[in-house]
């Protein structure tokens, strides 16, 4: 049986196994190292208590148990607030008319503008799953349990929501925008730039990146042709978050020009569909598996159960599920339809 | 005898020849007999001191005496940028580093300026291809500077010539073809025709405005940024010469560089020196190497006139010529006249 | 009883009247001069008729008519395309975020970037009414009549419509984002530029205004205070348009910094609540009052109506109406309540 | 006896000395022990070769020999930009034309620039309020041109000044209160130090990067864009009477001028001469007035020493001086020395 819950210090090692194994544009929201790891979820595990300092903001970071082996088997986060209290870059995909009257020309310019509109947005992060996993449950189960958790916590979360999907590598690791833009300016590897994102301050951001508009027209053909395009191995995300209402607008990575994807939190699928019900004990195993989710901050848990009935604000779920979740009979419970 | 002097209405037959024989590249002087009767007009009223300074385009004939025709022209634009917008690219460097990170790097970058608007431009130069060689590019370019140094107020106190870039035999310009074409719905030659042409408008509503990275651009059109079209080497070489330096800034269809001197630094105008005019008796070899000539000029705004002497004719308070050039410069015994050497001197 | 029908040649002098009597403003897109107000009805007629030129955009243009005196009292159109093939000039505000780590510091800075995104946007324009006719429903016939007409000829327009508010002006006509922006390039005066918008090509707009983007800390104190703010004068044509479902969003008018409003076609509440329904006859004059359309292309008409019964989908309103739609039983019309 | 010589160790505290009764207007020498003790050790490296060339940084130190003590100091830095970051604005114009309106609009713009990267900076001049005045100031300055000129591969061809912008008596400037302070959460004051000691990443994170169009700003802001500080007027004389001038960059935070001169065309280096020391034994009234005085440099790289003497010492081939002046110099007979004028000499 799969749970999700609040990363524990007790989890480093499993997660470092995970990101360990995962391609390199997962570093940039969860480091590698074990250090830089053991912080975020000392970060997490106050933000989850309520305990931020003055000025740090709230990071959550959640893991995917198996409850039957105690094994952790993936990592999905959320940032409150996207940037942490520094800029959060973008592009901003926009375009010029450049026409001329008496030549009776006229042509659509695209241009890259820097921008850190997305600043502050609530963010989802650091998603990461054991490769087996992809399309199952709980691989739903890892990145929705986020959205019950923002239902349930609304207040620390704004009104935006943002998600930065992977773009376009090819096999032998290749960023065609990174190729074409950004490694002139940063003189790294994609690899190194994106690590730094993650471990370092965002001033070499500022440093180093290019301070005005970029014509799309003057990129490489596949860096173009990789604007806003997600990469292949993110399909899976990438449709489970538009399916949640998430749409690509006109931001882009800054690094790989993967899609910003951007929804209004109140309507997130699962916020709008998990209002709060009562608990109730079930007799049998049957029904439409949902998503289940309970608790509070810290005792904040996930997972997926039988939904046997569902009456007004009463639902009944089989007695494991109270136990996976920690909750009992009353207590308030969040459900949502995988 | 070759002899510099205004430009004139007759002008116009041996002027339309001489565009025809020049091709595509030289864009201020199109073969279009209406334009270039427009150019002789605007001359005339230069010189006659119907125009505002300013507003002046000086437009030099060289013409041959024997054969009673203009055979070259130069000139010089008392002020662009005034009628319409006048760009450049200027190549600059954006300096990124990250002093944590150990990086620190240079990006050469355009940025699109109107910087040289309200200076004086040297232009135009054509000679006819009967009468290249033996000094006669270089009469018909430095004539100028000495036309600049005498009446120095109607001037900008720096002039600058715009030097042709590299474009392949087909008139195919890589910087073009990598920067100009995704901007402008059109060819090289057609864009810098309607640039010539004075019609600078559709720049301003196609051209890209935020500064181009350079590395973004491919090697071939990196490589002829600030880089001359081979025929135009020699005439970039006599300015460097003058003391003509490149000033970071280049056209924005081709990148050829543009070059610039203060007046008073030019060696034209550093060596030139007065003396008073003597009608000489004694005959004189006319005929001695570029190296030995000296330009000689009327010093008259309206009736400028120059041509080329020994320098043996040069005295110490005076210089003797024979009256056939005195009757050409139009100078009688007792004027003042200024000289100049042709060649460099190799003193600087 | 007020109607809304095409302009006609013959409302030249009505109009030219109204537009005489009003702000500059409303210049740029309803010119004071006859010659170019008379091509401008030509122009609308032809589209009216589907008689566009190959390169012509459709640009359609109403009147308000008083049928009982037969003159005009309004204007109001619909460009199908903002900038008819030209750019459509905007500033879009945006923000960047100057912080420096290591000094602590963090700075909101807004950018006003120039933008040509709205370009082929449908656009509301012209809206011009005599004074005395503010805040009654002829006010409101008058500007959702063009709802009801996109409504009715939805393949004509774009997905999104927009509307230019007029900015901030003082009592002696002074505009205070002009005077700390674009006076310094344009040197001319506001009306006279707003005049010239409406008239030339906008070539003189690629020509003179600043290339780059601009920073909102260096305009004076009264042009940041005018950002995106209406003139008080259209108060009732804002919050009209609010309600119809128009927001405003980033996009500011760059001569006088007025918000331009955007909407989904699609979710304009005048298209939304006005399916086609078959006329009827009504014996009595009772019923609540409602916009009413008929006709299609040039023989499109709008006019104010009792809605005495409404029965599935069709619908009883008065004879009167029925006149002054130029429709008659069992017609398709359209209508929504005021 | 006043002589130059390198800076040494024992230099230290006459420096925190003089660099306590600057004031705050000269940022690149702090009254910080700690970051003086950090340029004397990057001088004492550079001339004595233990650090790469261009990241040189020459800081000579005037000295009273009969105080034994250095009363003025004044440096070089081999290059600028290569740690970090090195920003100026460049004062620019765009120009907005409509000829169909009839209208021709120049704005003055300034645009973020790191085009000085990589250039030779002349700086740090400081003198003792005490020894002002009699040519001491012109000596201390122009000794640097002296060494440029004997050592031009460690240099660049261009060399440059900053010259301090305009401020009231109480550190405000007004470029920056309508223009920096809108970016920076700080003062001037404290701006300029950050900046001063080196930490310029603070710059590319809070700076604009987008130009700045003038008409925007406030008049009193405009007015000082490339002016300089009515203190800083003199030595911005000496330095155009050098032959520098305003090359359009002006400073980020009060719009101070940058001044520039390719090496070769500095006055002190056009008109230095080369000649062989000869001891004299004959007096010698060392106190004439400055116009005749002459530079006289042992042309060492480690051990550079300049003094003046009177002009009359100069022969057709030799150079005769004192035997204290030689010792000073540490030359003998028969060595080579270089001279150039102290004052200007009115030769353009």
């Amino acid at each position: 049986m799969w749970l999700v819950r609040p990363a524990q210090p007790g989890d480093l090692k499993d997660i470092l196994d995970i990101a360990g194994g995962q391609g390199p544009r997962m570093s940039s929201t969860l480091p590698k190292k074990e250090e830089a790891l053991s912080r975020k979820i000392e970060q997490s595990a106050r933000s989850f208590a309520g305990q931020n300092g003055p000025d740090e903001s709230e990071r959550f970071l959640f893991v995917l148990e198996d409850i039957g082996t105690g094994t952790v088997h993936g990592v999905s986060g959320i940032d409150a607030r996207a940037g942490n209290g520094q800029p959060f870059y973008n592009y901003r995909k926009d375009a010029l008319i450049h026409a001329s009257h008496e030549l009776g020309v006229s042509r659509r310019v695209e241009v890259l503008y820097p921008s850190h509109a997305l600043t502050d947005n609530t963010l989802l992060c650091s998603f990461t799953i054991k490769p087996e996993l992809r399309r199952t449950d709980a691989f739903e189960l890892l990145s929705r349990a986020r959205m019950l958790f923002i239902a349930a916590h609304r207040h620390l979360f704004t009104d935006q929501t943002v998600v930065e999907i992977q773009g376009v590598q090819t096999e032998n690791g290749e960023v065609p925008f990174w190729d074409s833009l950004g490694r002139h300016f940063f003189n790294m590897d994609f690899e190194t730039a994106d690590q730094y994102s993650g471990m370092l301050s965002k001033t070499f951001i500022a440093e180093l990146m290019p301070p005005n508009p970029i014509y799309v027209t003057l990129l490489s053909q596949a860096a173009r042709e990789a604007l806003g395009q997600p990469h292949e191995q993110t399909r899976a995300t990438f449709e489970l978050l538009q399916h949640e209402g998430f749409h690509s607008g006109c931001y882009l990575d800054i690094f790989d020009a993967g899609p910003v994807l951007e929804a209004r939190t109140d309507a997130l699928k699962s916020v709008v569909t998990s209002h709060p019900k009562t608990l109730h004990a079930a007799n049998t195993d049957d029904g439409e598996m949902c998503l289940i989710s309970g608790g509070e901050g810290e005792s904040f848990r996930c997972t997926l159960t039988p939904l046997t009935e569902s009456l007004g604000d009463e639902i009944k779920v089989p007695l494991k599920t109270w136990e996976c979740l920690g909750r009992s009979s009353g207590d308030d419970v969040r459900i949502t339809p995988l | 005898m070759l002899l510099i002097r205004p430009l004139q209405e007759n002008d116009l037959e041996a002027l339309y020849a001489m565009a025809q024989g020049a091709g595509k590249g030289l864009t201020t002087l199109p073969a279009d007999r209406e334009l270039l009767q427009k150019k002789i007009n605007h001359t005339r009223e230069t010189f006659n001191q119907r125009c505002a300074p300013e507003a002046g385009l000086y437009l030099f004939a060289l013409e041959d005496t024997e054969l009673g025709q203009c055979v070259g022209i130069s000139g010089i634009q008392a002020r662009v940028g005034l009628d319409e917008v006048f760009y450049n690219y200027r190549l600059s460097v954006t300096v990124n580093a990250s002093r944590e990170l150990g990086v620190h790097v240079r990006t050469p970058t355009l940025h699109l300026s109107n910087d040289m608007t309200d200076t004086t431009e040297i232009c135009s130069l054509l000679l006819s291809a009967s009468h290249r060689g033996g000094g006669t590019g270089l009469l018909l370019s430095r004539c100028r500077f000495m036309y600049l140094d005498d009446f120095r107020k109607h001037f900008s106190e720096k002039v600058f010539a715009e030097m042709r870039g590299v474009s392949d035999g087909n008139g195919q310009s890589p910087l073009w073809d990598a920067l100009g074409s995704k901007f402008f719905d059109m060819e090289f030659s057609e864009a810098d025709m309607l640039s010539g042409l004075g019609n600078k408008s559709f720049i301003a509503e196609l051209m890209p405005k935020y500064p181009i990275y350079l590395p973004m651009l491919p090697d071939a059109a990196r490589a002829v940024i600030g880089r001359v079209h081979e025929n135009t080497a020699p005439a970039l070489n006599m300015l460097q010469a003058e003391g003509f330096n490149f000033n970071g800034m280049v056209d924005i269809f081709d990148g050829g560089p543009v070059v610039e001197a203060f007046i008073h630094n030019i060696r034209t105008v550093r060596e030139g020196i007065n003396r008073h005019v003597m009608i000489r008796k004694k005959p004189l070899d006319m005929k001695v190497p570029a190296e030995d000539q000296v330009m000689i000029s009327n010093r008259s705004f309206r009736d400028f006139r120059i041509t080329t002497i020994p320098a043996e004719c040069i005295g110490l308070d005076t210089v003797s010529i024979p009256a056939e050039v005195a009757e050409a410069l139009e100078v009688e015994s007792g004027d003042r006249v200024r000289l100049a050497p042709l060649k460099d001197t190799g003193k600087r």
